[in-house]
């Protein structure tokens, strides 16, 4: 222990300001670094998740879209076939 | 060469397996193609459905997400000068510079390409730009451009050509006479293969293989 | 042998196509088809033993092409040129006439200048060309893409490096550079420009896709610059006390030898990505 | 070693290994750091001429070498990827950038803060200060050439060749900022010597740098994760893992 009490500890022998910013620097950053990387696999995770449902979507109009085509064409061959009998 | 028999039996480009990954969207995956000294290929498919970027891929300009583009059974990048030597490829962009007349950028097209250029001229009122030589590119149409690098399949003895979209900002005569010089060199054991919106007209249907790319949403 | 057969069927073949074609195009088509058939076997048969010519051959080639761009579009010479200028008449301006000052920053002022001057010329070395789609048909051509970007880089420097060097000594006599630094500053441009041509086109060729690449490419290209300027400053400080130079010359030659070497593969490379 | 190595090449093995490792990774950081910073902070003696000062010594240093370690570390993912078109070191050297850049500018701040009651000023243009802002922009580089491309993959190869063209460069750098500060150094300056370092200054020394070094490990393997469910979105085992997520 080189400290004899904790205003001591604090003063760090009148370099505390330095020694206090340069440690609660390092101690910032890193926990920003760490919150942001550790955030970030949700963010992506929402983001695929996201990316999915338009895509659901899409596929579903297409889908759709793709059936009502046939039905069309279904009627036309109908009323086609109709006209011809 | 380009009429060596032995050629026609094996492929002469082929694609093994190619998947196309684009602004995390898959283009087409487990793609493999076989394209043969003779063919004419047509890719087809909506806009953004990849087919510039497999042309891209093919030509070696871009790299797939996975698997390989082979000349005569060789990737492609093992043998790039070689493949190349043997290649013409015509994209969207013209490669024409503004700043150099029509027969300046013919010939240093030509020459680049290891083609001989003393005829550019003749080449170049094939594509109906006689008159034009002299006057700077800038001063010409975005058609004028493109068919400025059109030119060049006249004078090129690379078997391999590929083309997107040729006919774009084409009369219709120039897309007759363009068409033309595919089924000659197809028949002249060179390949192309292309993109275009609209049909080719006096190719048969039959001679031409089809390449539809439709984009699916599902990832397997 | 076989080859005499295969040329002689291939005139045949393009003969009967010929005939085919006859409606459509004019009587010139059957002597150049025949022509370029004729061309394709002796190109064919010539690829091999002219390969070590054809690497000089295309060196020019796209060496003589950017230099007719460059003459064709003159403001891209004067431009940079007129850039460095200004800038070394502000320094001045902005610090005060005294002699003794501005002779004691000159070295600075000059390398600095020079630096931004190339740095702002860089974006027309591959921009336009990557633009119009020539950058790909490069990319695409037979030949080794080194040898290419090489020319283009040469041309480069021809164009913008080569100039600021002759203009030099009239702005060290604005700055009232020390008599004896002259020499050292010619020298030190003459050795230092192509390695600032050299390094930027690494930057260019990794951000000529981006849209906005402007600013990237001083951040990416500047830190690359550090030691050229130190060296060449020092060298011409060095001088200016009468002292030995060539252990600064040496070095900033060796960086120049150095990044000739390094710099085409790793300028081929990133134009490959930016194509991608 | 290539066999060993393979399976380990999958995204997907590679994504459930670091998940794996991570816990016991994060545990012996918090561990060692924890050790390391309390005895460099209260127990380790102070320094005869600097004081208590000294103290940022245990926190500068493993920040500068490590700065330099995670580049080089980076130059060589970067080189693997671009030989062996290995996909995952691509990722991996994407997962690094930040963290390197991170660790550069913690060195500068507490270069900073130890410079001044030593020089009696902030920012001295001393070389080893110098050539750790030039990494810093080098670093901020690589990460802006990053985030210029849309596409990671590109983005990726682009970063990657810089980063091998970087570190290339560093050791001239380096080298002539050196030169540069010796010829143009002032007789005040004094530089952070090496201190002959005593052996209970050493101890607490080796912990912290290797409670740093863990963290590095921990962060960088968290973005390492990130990074391959971006490049691996359209993945099966990605759309699979998601589904498991967003349903909890």
């Amino acid at each position: 222990m080189q400290f004899n009490s904790f205003s001591d500890f604090i003063d760090m022998g009148g370099y505390g300001f330095y020694v206090w910013l340069s440690f609660g620097a390092t101690a910032v950053i890193l926990t920003l670094l760490l919150i942001s990387s550790k955030a970030g696999h949700q963010q992506i995770i929402n983001q695929i998740a996201k990316r999915k449902q338009r895509e659901d979507k899409l596929r579903q109009a297409r889908a759709l879209r793709k059936q009502q085509n046939e039905q069309q064409s279904d009627q036309q061959n109908k009323a086609l076939n109709e006209v011809t009998e | 060469m380009n009429t060596l028999p032995t050629l026609t039996s094996t492929s002469l480009l082929s694609a093994v397996n190619l998947t196309c990954i684009r602004e995390e969207r898959l283009l087409f995956d487990e793609l493999s193609i076989d394209i043969h000294a003779g063919d004419i290929v047509q890719v087809e498919g909506p806009n953004g459905s990849g087919k510039t970027s497999l042309l891209r891929i093919l030509s070696g300009l871009s790299q797939p997400y996975d698997g390989q583009v082979q000349y005569k059974g060789q990737a492609i990048h093992r043998c790039r000068e070689d493949f190349h030597e043997n290649l013409l490829y015509f994209g969207h962009l013209a490669g024409v510079k503004g700043e150099l007349t029509a027969e300046e950028n013919l010939d240093f097209n030509l020459a680049l390409h290891g083609n001989n250029s003393q005829d550019s001229l003749v080449y170049l009122a094939k594509v109906n730009l006689s008159g034009f030589e002299d006057s700077l590119a800038s001063h010409l149409s975005a058609g004028q451009h493109r068919r400025i690098a059109l030119a060049r399949l006249y004078q090129s003895n690379a078997p391999i050509w590929i083309l997107d979209e040729p006919f774009t900002a084409i009369d219709k005569q120039g897309v007759a006479s363009l068409e033309k010089l595919f089924a000659l060199h197809a028949q002249r054991g060179g390949c192309v293969i292309l993109t275009t919106h609209q049909d080719l007209i006096t190719i048969k249907a039959k001679q031409i293989k089809k390449i539809t790319l439709d984009y699916s949403f599902d990832s397997a | 042998m076989t080859l005499k057969a295969q040329s002689a069927q291939e005139t045949e073949e393009v003969a009967a196509m010929n005939d085919s074609n006859k409606l459509v195009h004019s009587k010139l088509d059957n002597s150049t088809l025949e022509n370029s058939a004729l061309d394709t076997y002796s190109l064919e048969s010539k690829t091999q033993p002219t390969l070590q010519l054809s690497y000089r051959h295309a060196f020019m080639l796209v060496l003589k092409r950017d230099l007719l761009i460059a003459m064709r579009h003159k403001d891209d010479i004067i431009n940079p040129l007129l850039f460095f200028v200004i800038v070394i008449t502000l320094f001045p301006l902005g610090i005060g006439p005294e002699a003794q000052t501005l002779s004691r920053i000159a070295p600075g002022i000059i390398w600095v200048a020079a630096l931004l001057a190339t740095l702002l010329s860089l974006d027309r070395l591959f921009k336009s060309d990557h633009l119009d789609g020539s950058l790909e048909q490069m990319l695409l051509s037979p030949h080794p893409i080194f040898l290419l970007v090489l020319a283009k880089i040469f041309a480069h420097w021809l164009i913008t490096g080569l100039p600021l060097i002759l203009i030099a000594p009239l702005l060290a006599v604005l700055l009232h550079l020390d008599e004896n630094s002259y020499t050292a500053l010619i020298l030190t441009l003459l050795l230092g420009t192509p390695v600032l041509s050299l390094l930027g086109a690494v930057g260019v060729a990794l951000t000529v896709g981006i849209k906005k690449g402007g600013v990237l490419l001083s951040l990416l290209v500047l830190p690359l610059y550090i030691p050229v300027l130190i060296f060449a400053t020092s060298a011409i400080d060095t001088a200016a006390l009468g002292l030995p130079y060539s252990g600064q010359l040496a070095i900033i030659a060796a960086l120049f030898f150095g990044s000739l070497t390094l710099a085409p593969f790793a300028v081929g490379a990133a134009l490959k990505v930016s194509t991608n | 070693m290539w066999k060993w190595l393979h399976p380990y090449a999958n995204p997907e093995v590679a994504y459930h290994f670091t998940n794996k490792v991570l816990p016991w990774l994060s545990a012996l950081a918090a561990i060692f750091l924890s050790i390391g910073l309390v005895w460099a902070l209260v127990f380790a003696p102070a320094d005869y001429q600097q004081g208590h000062s000294f103290r940022i010594f245990y926190v500068h240093v493993p920040a500068a070498s490590l700065s330099m370690g995670i580049y080089f570390a980076m130059a060589i993912a970067a080189f693997s990827s671009l030989v062996w078109q290995l996909k995952l070191a691509d990722a991996s050297a994407a997962a690094m950038a930040p963290v390197g850049a991170a660790f550069t500018a913690i060195a500068l701040i507490t270069g900073a803060a130890w410079g001044k009651p030593m020089w009696g000023t902030w920012w001295i243009w001393d070389a080893r200060l110098t050539s750790e802002l030039i990494l810093l922009f080098l670093y901020l580089g690589v990460i802006a050439l990053h985030n210029a491309f849309e596409d990671k993959n590109l983005a990726g190869k682009a970063a990657g060749i810089l980063t091998l063209v970087g570190v290339v460069n560093i050791p001239i750098i380096k080298y002539s900022v050196d030169w540069w500060n010796t010829l143009h150094q002032g007789s005040t300056v004094s530089k952070l010597g090496k201190p002959s370092m005593s052996l209970d200054m050493l101890w607490p020394f080796i912990f912290s740098f290797i409670g740093f070094s863990l963290l590095v490990g921990v962060i960088i393997c968290l973005r390492f994760r990130n990074e391959i469910l971006a490049r691996n979105s359209i993945r099966p085992w990605v759309r699979n893992l998601v589904q498991e997520h967003t349903t909890k």
